[in-house]
């Protein structure tokens, strides 16, 4: 039915096939699209958030899909500016990731303000001590070298690809597209961190508030690492999904495991780095304000001591560990395990720098504040993951989105499904 | 030349190029924003001309003086009025509120007519000649006196004005809700004679001993007792708080002494007991004293010695003694009584006991004492023209001498007691205690006509509404009270033109006279209540029209007072709580709430805290040692003999063990959705008590129990 | 043309809790002064918008020995670390729609310019920041009682206290008129400290010698020694601010006898209150 | 489907078949399209320029003409109509009251607008509902005391020569925004050549930049 | 973020902040204008 548009020499799913499963989870995008109107419809009063809990859900979940989309711009400072070639064979994937988990981030935060219509004043009257407005600029520009990352592998879609002009410029852009990921890398680093300076600057919230270097707090440094760290950890387990859902190799494992070991380190590094931090944070910074670390824990809620140790060891340590040592990193089952582990690590340490922030009483006569979503945050924050789904198909099954399917798939018919 | 896909592919980057560098895009973005700044469902108030207008707040007896802003004559904002006698540009969160009473959703904006269930709206003609009608066929009947009143207040022109329609209708059958002044002048005729009143100076005295008053509570002229609470701190005076829980006062106070719910009477005289054991007293003072000084003496020797008293209120005798010592001791020491707010349920031998303190020291009518004043009189009527009906009906006896005696009789009596009442500026089916039996009283009284500016729980049961303006659109004299020390009548002038189709009540009582005629016209010989006010009130019209008030009196009075102890020294009962559950239901005082009179504003009420009103429901204040099996913060069911209610518990250790404590002013029943329906009113849970010998409702809370809900 | 008034203030408030009795009465003079809307259900205190809210604090202790006492919290107007200008929130926010007035001390909020990300919200440790979850109504016929020298905020921008800007701006509108070049003390008092019933609230310039304000507070005109980022420290022992040792460096002072009270005042590690609890203020200056 | 289907395939035929069309005829092609670009550009810039300001602002005529040069000649200045009360504030268009201090229930001029001012406001003692050109938004607080007592400033730094002028142009209102044209400023580009012929903040701004060195706080102008 | 917008101001702030924006923004500006213009010509070239 498609065929025409199938890249040639892939086998993909019958059409009626993708289209039911494109409807199923189009319904689902659906429902956070009708989330979403009502949201701008009727204002964020369809939310649960407060003037306690000004920054919720939706923050975590931008921080969240920003800090695992980092595998696109770390991939690609490492296969453009490092030049590790065996990366080529991922960078497609990892930048189309990126672009999704970027238009996502954008698109929450277009819901997540009071007065859409004048979003654009963070641009047109920025205040630059804001780290909020360094990370609306880096985030947009980067955005665009997103894009201009992904066009090329547009461009390489069949029809697409016989129209010189688009096959030229396809070409050049991958020609200089070092100079693009060079720029990226820039943004990237400078978005990640002020997304960790968001609430590392926060000198009125002792849990959040970091010392740091200039004006940037050390929080800065650590999303920027951290995104780095634990970014190829989602490109890696997204990977593996399509794999699982295609029923077909499409990476090989050398290339897997050379990304993950990278990963690994950088896990391992990351946590080193947030150990010292949080020792300093807690012994130094936090108590010439007053408080203990207990101050910060409570006994019975939501937020108590398992939250700083599931995020530091269990879900960072612990990755890193069977990441780094050869014999854990290529068992697939203990790989995949590590993969999951630091996703989840990365976002609850997004999670505890907003929620918690939010959360913890600052005045002495002040209470702890809990806060659960509206179905329409839910709705909106599921959203962007159903418009992954579709974009990650849509790309898959149209694009040559991975060099090495067709070596790795070439005698065995399978049966595939989406 | 074919038209191909590049054409098509021109024509569209054109477009797109030709648009974006004309000024669409940058102006629709920058209107666009402009449009949000500027919603038209977003109001901007119109701008103008600022002047200022000086009027006098009638919300409470306070009776304060305001300053309303006006820009373009529209009120914006009601403030204190600098130098007034009573609050000296202080304003409480009420009178400050007071705008919103004008656009309240409640208010009764043209005359009703009761038609079934519903009310139907009525021309003010209609509705006069058919109040009128009514009762001049009740007045036809015989049976003049069955024609009853119901007012917040005795003072002032306009209940003036009611009273004396009632006189020359022929009933005496007028009465008022229970106020702190009538309080005050119970106390004053129990110790001093009839004819009197108290003020307390309290920003002279140097020791104040506080049995339960609420003074930063709004008890007495709050907004005075603010002042002369907060002046405390520079003039280094003392004040001891005795209730059973930490209120704001007592927080506020020196010390904070605890005391078992309903004692206060037995602790007042076991204070007199060891003032007169020690010989603190004022010889000066006790010589004079009537009615068997020795016999009171004996009697508390006997009955009220620090241990015994010590038992019975659960403050320790050393504390006693040394309060005791404290008070007597104090160059200006002053006791003031009047639990709460002063207006809520009272017993006599309470009031009586405390202000028997004040005559041992010997502070009656010096500075920073008690300062016993005649009513004030500055109100001169003419002689009104009674014919032989009014004469003979207005000689009968009242059918009760306090309302809630009205409301028993009304109850238990098989024959009709009341035909027709007027109710203004009251709202007893509130804030009666016993709500259930107020409104059952009222069910039997065929005809009522409400006189109330909103449709509240005592104006949904009437019959005819002829709705008042409020104090924004009204002139009315507003003298003070409420144990002020000075006497000082305000003008309440119309600051904003009448909102709705209402009238001021003082015209309304005026036509209502006209029309029934006769000798009741003749009274009523003023064209508008505008013309009677000038001329009740000629003696200080020049003063009260041009200063806005005028001082009646200031400082201490130089006649002395007589003291009578006869009514204590027989040592009468102490009132007891009704019902046998193991707690005390005690209702609390909450300056942002009202409870009396009118209702709290919603700014007022948004104010309130969550420790108070949780969304619908009402929370009570418990000491965790109490709360055995309850959660802090969940639901729970309080049982007292007459209701049970549904509420939220907040653990309080600032409530004494056994007592359980419940915000009043909450729990309205009426269309407004901003303040009604939230919450429980206490009265529907407390049943009156009825003291002997005064007769007065003085149940100081009652017995309950709370289980988890 | 002539200079604007540069000559800087630096308004502020002192607030003597043991005058404070709770009454809410600066809550509403704020509420009718500045067009603060009200909505059905109050009781979130979360989602109520008052910019004048009063803390309940209680000392903890059981019966009989507890003690409570009232908190008025407006906006802190903070001077942010150093006092440089820096305030939590207006470093954060990102469109400059909140401000440090240099003139004045002030914090501005411009609700036209806020966008609603509330990041300020979160930046302010002292919740003296609202959002207008919903559209403001007011009952038929309310509306006609809004002041036009505060304009009605719409659904989704922030508001907080302004100390009532609107009266500097009149003050000043006067004093042009009548050729001054600066305001007198009382021509601008903020709507909580005229409301007052109990005069606890005392305002003014801490820059000026002559307002009481600095007569209470005696302001240290040099950064504290032990924290350098805080500055405008009271020299007076009672007098003492909210969360000092961040570096907020707030501009609303409160006044307490009882030291269970100023010890709430911050956070404090075990053992630190009772060091410093007698060289608070003045003689932490040797 | 069939549409995607039909349209990949046509795609896939006709990108076969251009592959050598479009190398012969190239030129031709792209000469057209950039014909079609141009034609499209022109068109949409014009529209966009001159007519989306027409579609933007609605025009509505003032209750009557009024002669402000005449005004100003019998009155003297500015300021006897347009005064600043005692408080400081600025009155703004005068009141019905104002105008009565001279004109009175007697036609004074012979013009038709003299004749609708008397019968429809003065008779009637109703305001008359002026359009005002310079109405800042809610947000704004403007103090004129300031730019006339404190900076003694004239009226035409910002208003412009409007006292010269007999007659009152129609009032343009934005659609959108509700406001007059004459803040965002008669050029749709918003480029200006007199001091008053724009009031947004940005015109503020640059005036109080020159005058005194510093754009201003927020607060100073906003409420 | 321009020159001409209300909050702008040479100081450090803005030089650093909109130097990197800028420059970023002229990079990527600069490479897809490159790769776009080079691939109109090497389309003619192909002819």
């Amino acid at each position: 039915m498609d065929s025409a548009l199938i890249p040639e020499g892939a086998k993909r799913c019958s059409f009626p096939k993708f289209a039911i499963g494109i409807v199923i989870v189009g319904a689902v995008l659906l429902w956070g699209v009708f989330a979403m109107g009502l949201i701008w419809w009727k204002g964020l009063n369809q939310t649960n958030m407060n003037d306690y809990y000004g920054f919720a859900l939706w923050i975590w979940a931008d921080l969240a899909v920003i800090a695992v989309g980092g595998g696109a711009f770390f991939t690609g400072l490492l296969r453009y500016i490092f030049n590790i070639d065996e990366l080529k064979n991922i960078i497609n994937f990892a930048v189309i990731i990126g672009f999704i988990c970027y238009s996502s981030a954008l698109l929450i935060l277009a819901i997540d303000i009071g007065q859409p219509l004048r979003g654009w004043f963070i641009f047109w009257h920025a205040n630059v001590h804001s780290m909020l407005t360094e990370v609306a600029f880096c985030l947009s520009a980067y955005f665009a070298v997103l894009t201009i990352e992904f066009i090329p592998n547009i461009l390489e879609n069949r029809q697409a690809n016989k129209v010189p002009f688009f096959r030229h410029l396809a070409h050049n852009m991958h020609g200089i597209m070092a100079v693009f990921a060079a720029t990226g890398a820039f943004l990237s680093f400078f978005h990640q961190g002020s997304l960790g300076g968001v609430a590392g600057v926060l000198f009125g919230r002792p849990f959040a508030y970091r010392e740091g270097l200039l004006i940037w707090p050390w929080t800065f440094f650590l999303f920027t690492w951290s995104a780095a760290a634990f970014g190829p950890c989602f490109t890696l387990l997204i990977t593996k999904i399509t794999e699982t859902i295609t029923g077909k190799k499409l990476v090989k494992d050398n290339v897997v495991n050379l990304l993950a070991k990278i990963s690994g380190w950088m896990i391992t590094i990351y946590i080193i780095a947030k150990i010292i931090d949080t020792i300093y944070w807690a012994t130094v910074t936090a108590p010439s304000l007053g408080f203990n670390i207990s101050h910060f824990y409570t006994n019975n809620g939501f937020y108590g001591y398992w939250i700083l140790i599931t995020e530091i060891l269990v879900c960072g340590l612990v990755p890193g560990i069977i990441l780094i040592m050869k014999s854990t990193r290529e068992n697939p089952t203990l790989r995949l395990i590590a993969f999951i582990l630091g996703v989840i690590g990365i976002c609850l340490n997004r999670w505890v720098m907003v929620l918690q922030v939010m959360a913890v009483p600052v005045m002495s006569f002040d209470t702890w504040a809990l806060y659960f979503p509206s179905w329409q945050e839910i709705a909106t924050t599921i959203l962007p993951v159903a418009y992954g789904i579709i974009l990650i198909s849509v790309t898959y099954r149209y694009l040559p989105v991975f060099p090495q399917e067709a070596e790795l798939n070439a005698v065995e018919p399978a049966a595939e499904t989406e | 030349m074919k038209v191909d896909r590049r054409s098509f592919l021109g024509l569209g980057l054109g477009a797109v190029a030709g648009i974006a560098v004309s000024p669409v895009g940058l102006k629709l973005t920058d209107d666009s924003s402009i449009w949000t700044q500027n919603w038209p469902w977003t109001p901007v108030p119109a701008d103008g001309e600022v002047i200022y207008e000086s009027s006098v707040c009638s919300l409470c007896p306070g009776s304060c003086g305001i300053s309303v802003r006006k820009i373009e004559n529209r009120p914006v904002k009601i403030e204190g009025r600098e130098n007034y006698p009573v609050n000296n540009g202080g304003a409480c969160l009420h009178g400050i509120a007071g705008l919103q009473y004008l656009y309240d959703p409640a208010r009764v904006k043209t005359p009703l007519k009761k038609n079934g269930d519903k009310f139907e709206e009525i021309s003010w003609d209609d509705a006069i000649a058919l109040v009128a009608g009514k009762l001049a066929d009740l007045r036809k009947s015989g049976s003049p006196e069955k024609f009853a009143a119901i007012l917040d207040k005795e003072q002032g022109s306009v209940s003036g004005l009611f009273k004396r329609l009632f006189k020359t209708f022929g009933s005496p059958n007028f009465y008022t809700m229970p106020s702190f002044e009538s309080y005050l002048e119970a106390t004053a005729a129990a110790i001093h004679g009839e004819g009197k009143t108290i003020g307390f100076d309290l920003e002279n005295a140097d020791f104040v001993l506080s049995f339960g008053a609420g003074i930063i509570e709004g008890w007495g002229s709050p907004v005075n007792c603010f002042q002369a609470n907060a002046s405390r701190k520079e003039r280094r005076a003392k004040l001891y708080q005795i209730e059973p829980n930490l209120s704001n006062t007592a927080a506020n106070a020196d010390k904070w002494v605890p005391i078992k719910p309903g004692t206060q009477a037995d602790l007042a005289l076991g204070i007199c007991a060891v003032i007169l054991k020690n010989n603190l007293f004022d010889s000066n003072a006790t010589m004079n004293f009537k009615g068997g000084f020795n016999k009171f003496a004996a009697m508390l020797q006997k009955d009220y010695t620090p241990s015994k008293t010590a038992e019975i209120t659960g403050v320790k005798a050393a504390d006693i003694e040394k309060i005791a010592g404290l008070f007597a001791k104090a160059k200006k020491p002053v006791a003031v009584f009047g639990k709460g707010r002063g207006d809520g349920a009272q017993s006599l031998k309470e009031l009586a006991a405390v202000h028997t303190l004040n005559c041992l020291v010997g502070n009656i009518n010096k500075k920073g004492g008690v300062f016993v004043k005649s009513k004030n009189k500055y109100l001169e009527f003419p002689d009104e023209s009674m014919d032989s009906i009014a004469d003979a009906g207005f000689a009968k006896p009242k059918a009760g001498r306090y309302m809630n005696q009205l409301v028993e009789k009304i109850n238990s009596s098989s024959k009709s007691v009341v035909e027709a009442l007027f109710v203004y500026n009251a709202n007893p089916c509130y804030s009666l205690h016993d709500t259930k039996s107020v409104k059952q009283a009222l069910g039997k009284i065929p005809f009522i006509v409400s006189f109330s500016s909103f449709l509240d729980e005592t104006a949904k049961e009437a019959d005819i509404i002829l709705p008042s303006h409020t104090f924004i659109e009204r002139i009315e004299d507003v003298p003070s009270g409420a144990g002020l020390a000075k006497t000082v009548v305000g003008l309440t002038k119309p600051v904003a033109s009448p909102v709705f189709n209402t009238k001021n009540p003082g015209d309304t009582v005026i036509l209502i006279a006209k029309a029934l005629k006769g000798s009741i016209a003749q009274s009523f010989e003023w064209e508008s209540y505008n013309e009677c006010l000038e001329g009740v009130t000629a003696r200080i019209w020049d003063s009260l029209s041009e200063d806005g008030y005028a001082v009646i009196s200031k400082g201490a009075p130089i006649e002395p007072a007589a003291v009578n102890l006869s009514f204590l020294s027989g040592n009468p009962p102490t009132v007891q709580a009704q019902g046998d559950f193991g707690l005390t239901l005690i209702p609390i005082d909450n300056m942002r709430l009202i409870n009396a009179g009118a209702y709290v504003s919603p700014f007022a009420i948004k104010t309130v805290s969550d420790k108070v009103l949780k969304g619908k429901n009402i929370v009570v204040e418990i000491n965790p040692l109490t709360a055995k099996g309850l959660k802090n913060g969940g639901f729970a069911i309080i049982t007292t003999p007459i209701g049970t209610a549904r509420v939220v518990v907040n653990f309080n250790e600032g409530l004494m063990p056994g007592v359980i404590g419940m915000v009043e002013g909450l729990g309205h029943t009426f269309e407004n959705k901003y303040v009604s329906n939230k919450g429980v009113n206490v009265n529907d849970l407390i049943g009156p008590v009825i003291e002997s010998g005064s007769g007065l409702d003085a149940a100081f809370g009652i017995k309950a129990k709370i289980s988890k809900a | 043309m002539k200079q604007e008034n540069n000559k800087e203030h630096k308004f502020g408030m002192v607030i003597d809790l043991d005058k404070c009795t709770g009454c809410g009465s600066c809550m509403v003079s704020c509420m009718s002064e500045n067009n603060v809307p009200f909505k059905e259900d109050e009781s979130n205190k979360k989602d109520s918008i008052t910019w004048m809210r009063v803390y309940k604090l209680t000392n903890g202790k059981s019966f009989p020995d507890t003690e409570t006492a009232y908190l008025p919290r407006p906006c802190m107007h903070c001077a942010g670390k150093g006092g440089h200008g820096h305030s939590p929130c207006v470093s954060v926010c990102p469109a400059t729609a909140t401000e440090y007035g240099h003139d004045t001390g002030i914090v501005s909020q411009i609700y036209t310019r806020c966008f609603g990300c509330r990041y300020c919200m979160g930046a302010c440790p002292y919740h003296a920041r609202y959002f207008n979850w919903w559209d403001p109504k007011w009952p038929e016929g309310m509306e006609n009682y809004l002041s036009p020298n505060v304009s009605p905020r719409m659904r989704g921008v922030v508001e907080k206290c302004s100390f009532c800007y609107h009266r500097y701006q009149a003050a000043r509108d006067k004093a042009y008129h009548e050729g001054r070049n600066d305001i007198e003390e009382n021509e601008f008092q903020t709507a909580c400290t005229t409301a007052c019933p109990a005069g606890a609230i005392v305002f003014g310039d801490l820059n000026n010698p002559a307002h009481k304000v600095h007569q209470i507070v005696k302001p240290d005109p040099h950064p504290d020694k032990w924290n350098r980022h805080v500055v405008g420290k009271s020299r007076n022992p009672k007098v003492f601010r909210l969360l000092e040792r961040l570096g907020t460096n707030p501009k609303i002072y409160y006044l307490s006898e009882r030291e269970w009270i100023r010890r709430k005042g911050d956070n404090y590690l075990d053992g630190e209150w009772d060091k410093i609890k007698n060289h608070h203020g003045s003689s932490s200056h040797g | 489907m069939s549409e995607i289907e039909n349209k990949a395939e046509n795609g896939s035929m006709e990108s076969a078949g251009e592959c050598t069309a479009g190398d012969t005829k190239d030129d031709k092609g792209l000469g057209l399209g950039v014909i079609f670009f141009i034609v499209a550009f022109v068109v949409c810039f014009l529209s966009g320029t001159l007519l989306f300001p027409k579609l933007l602002y609605s025009k509505k005529e003032q209750p009557f003409n009024f002669d402000h040069a005449l005004h100003v000649s019998e009155a003297g200045d500015c300021e006897t109509c347009h005064s600043l009360r005692d408080d400081g504030t600025f009155a703004g268009i005068p009141k019905l009251e104002t105008c009565l201090d001279c004109h009175s229930e007697d036609v004074l001029g012979d013009s038709k607008d003299e004749a609708v001012f008397v019968e429809k406001y003065v008779s009637k003692e109703k305001e008359v509902p002026w359009y005002i050109y310079s109405r800042q938004p809610d947000s704004v607080f403007f103090s004129h005391a300031a730019h006339i007592d404190g900076a003694g400033m004239d009226c035409v730094t910002c208003h412009g020569p409007i006292g010269k002028s007999t007659s009152l142009k129609p009032y343009e209102e934005n659609r959108i925004t509700g406001y007059s044209r004459d803040i965002w400023g008669k050029n749709i580009f918003g480029i200006k050549k007199h001091s008053w012929d724009r009031m947004k903040m940005d015109d503020c701004a640059e005036c109080h930049k020159k005058e005194t060195g510093f754009k201003g706080y927020c607060f100073q102008c906003h409420k | 973020m321009f020159p001409f917008n209300f909050e702008w101001a040479w100081d450090v702030g803005h030089a650093i902040f909109f130097g990197g924006f800028w420059y970023a923004i002229s990079i990527m500006g600069a490479g897809m204008a490159y790769c776009i213009l080079k691939a109109a010509l090497d389309t003619m070239n192909d002819n």
